[in-house]
């Protein structure tokens, strides 16, 4: 790595939140920083202009065989440590052996090299999108309302019937974004896609003990809704029993076996036998 | 000196400016939160009223309320802002939006817990909020030091945004990547008094 | 004659606490309903400028936005309102970002066309998370098989970033001068592949 003052652009990605602006020199990295590179870039189109960047290319004259090769070590690299190779990186690999194979060839004298060079619409390509990549850029830096600056809004008592907020489920979402956003580096704090329903079960099965009494196990399952629910409620239970939430107890084997709230008190010892 | 007074006036605009932009009411103990210095109550509840006296004869102003320091408009200016504010519905604060998210997608779930993911104090005034609007509810108790209550979703508050169970809420799993982690080296210069 | 004085300051006080008061930007034809009398677009101009430049050296100012006026906190005192209110929303991630870089400067425009320039596709996520922000929106159908959805950037994404026009966005850099000044010291010599 060379501490020189790179020329002002826009950060190759955000790695942890942090702008890369240079990325290891050499392609033998490995595997698990492989991830996070691929991860870094934004597509084809980004590794390339990064390949390009990196040595200190014109765009705009591309010598083909270099980026390919170069391009094709970082997909082999890609796919030799199994990582999920998007099919838009192979599609640019085809391309620019492609492009490669086309140059190779001896081009019709009649033709201007300027219209016929196969790299045109690649070098068209790259700039759109190294434009936009610099505008997100720039975008980003700007001051965004919320997040740089407050907006004013004093307070108004109207005495009329007093409207309450509305919410909508997509709010929810939002304000769970802002709460990623703070705490991205605590993983536990992801919540995975189906654990929401044991999660809602957990809260049924706390309202049914609600009372504070014994309740037989098995009156915490409902039968006729079929064993997908059958199976959420009894890792619900599991899981408010890691959690202390609720006491199961069985007197001996064979014995019916109990739920209670952990914190019900002492004296609401007899079981509520709840035969169907 | 004249640099003391200065920066008393400095303290004074960042007072004002906070109490302008809150859109609750702020207490001393907010207050004080706004300056890394400590300062002094009495010393607040001065610069305070001396806001209170720069805004007389204006439309909006300073008052002292139970919960707090608010700008509200005069009710003399209402008449007027009655004929352009089509009456939008208020919003609930961010604080509130992501105590209620927390609830619902990690239900049931401790006022502690809800303070370890948002990193940041949950006031008992946003429980009171969602409470009282039927949203969320204690459901248990939790067997550790303290007994906390446990809270979840209500019924009503799946009626209320019209979802059927809580399993309709937008899914968190396709979230990740799309913001980052905002802790970058990012000169957060203060201004300087 | 004083009594005009009189009236035009209190005109002044009225369009001051409507701006503080609104959740909203106002314009021009929001602010004129504030009056049941006919006021000139001019003189509400004369004032808000006079109110822009009470308002130079506090905390607070006016800005005039895409939508219309309105008063917000100057940048410098975000470091101590964060302090006591560290929700915020979140900062995006790069393909976020790109999607909206390329729906603002190349408006209207189709999901297809920007994957096309990105290279990549575009999940649905991105494009809702900056719907919902209230950022983007559908402004018609392209005409081309499946009839696809043009996005445009809106209103309130240009009052969010305080501009007042999509001519205002930061210039598109001309890269036409892509290679690396060669003054510029090289880096270290790189394995040649």
């Amino acid at each position: 790595m060379s501490d020189l003052v790179p020329p002002p652009l826009p950060p190759i990605a955000l790695l942890f939140g942090q702008p890369v602006t240079e990325l290891p020199n050499d392609l033998y990295i490995p595997p698990e920083a492989l991830r996070v590179l691929l991860e870094s870039f934004e597509g084809p189109l980004d590794l390339l202009l990064y390949l390009i960047r990196k040595q200190n290319i014109d765009v705009l004259d591309i010598p083909m065989a270099i980026i390919t090769a170069q391009y094709m070590e970082y997909v082999e690299a890609m796919q030799s440590s199994q990582l999920e190779l998007a099919a838009e990186y192979l599609l640019m690999a085809a391309l620019l052996i492609e492009i490669k194979s086309r140059m190779l060839l001896p081009r019709p004298v009649a033709e201007t090299e300027e219209a016929d060079d196969p790299r045109a619409e690649l070098v068209r390509r790259l700039l759109e999108y190294e434009r936009m990549k610099l505008a997100a850029y720039e975008l980003d830096q700007l001051p965004q309302a919320g997040r740089d600056f407050s907006w004013v809004e004093v307070w108004i008592d109207r005495e009329a019937t007093e409207r309450l907020p509305e919410v909508r489920p997509a709010d929810l979402k939002q304000a769970w974004l802002g709460i990623l956003a703070r705490t991205r580096r605590n993983k536990h704090h992801t919540v995975k896609p189906d654990e929401l329903t044991v999660r809602e079960q957990m809260t049924l099965v706390l309202r049914q003990l609600a009372d504070g009494r014994y309740h037989e196990f098995q009156t915490l399952f409902d039968l006729s809704k079929g064993v997908p629910l059958l199976v959420v409620t009894f890792i619900a239970v599991l899981e408010l029993v890691k959690e202390s939430l609720i006491h199961v107890s069985q007197d001996a084997a064979y014995a019916p076996i109990y739920a209670r709230l952990a914190t019900a008190s002492d004296d609401t010892l007899e079981p509520t036998l709840q035969l169907d | 000196m004249s640099s003391l007074i200065h920066e008393r006036r400095h303290i004074k605009t960042v007072l004002e400016t906070a109490l302008l932009v809150a859109t609750e009411p702020l207490n001393l103990y907010d207050l004080k939160r706004l300056f890394s210095e400590e300062l002094k109550g009495e010393f607040l509840n001065t610069l305070l009223e001396e806001i209170q006296s720069d805004w007389i004869g204006r439309g909006v102003e300073l008052v002292k309320l139970a919960s707090g320091w608010r700008f509200r408009a005069r009710l003399e200016f209402q008449p007027y802002l009655d004929r352009i504010n089509p009456e939008k519905p208020p919003r609930y604060s961010r604080a509130v939006m992501e105590t209620l998210a927390i609830i619902a997608y990690k239900q049931p779930v401790t006022r502690g817990e809800i303070e370890e993911i948002r990193g940041v104090s949950v006031s008992t005034q946003i429980v009171k909020t969602l409470e009282e609007r039927g949203w969320i509810e204690v459901v248990g108790y939790k067997e550790t030091p303290g007994r906390p209550g446990l809270y979840a979703t209500t019924r009503q508050f799946l009626d209320d945004l019209g979802l059927s169970s809580v399993r309709e809420l937008p899914p968190l799993s396709e979230l990740a990547g799309l913001t980052i982690d905002p802790s970058q080296p990012q000169a957060e210069s203060e201004p300087s008094p």
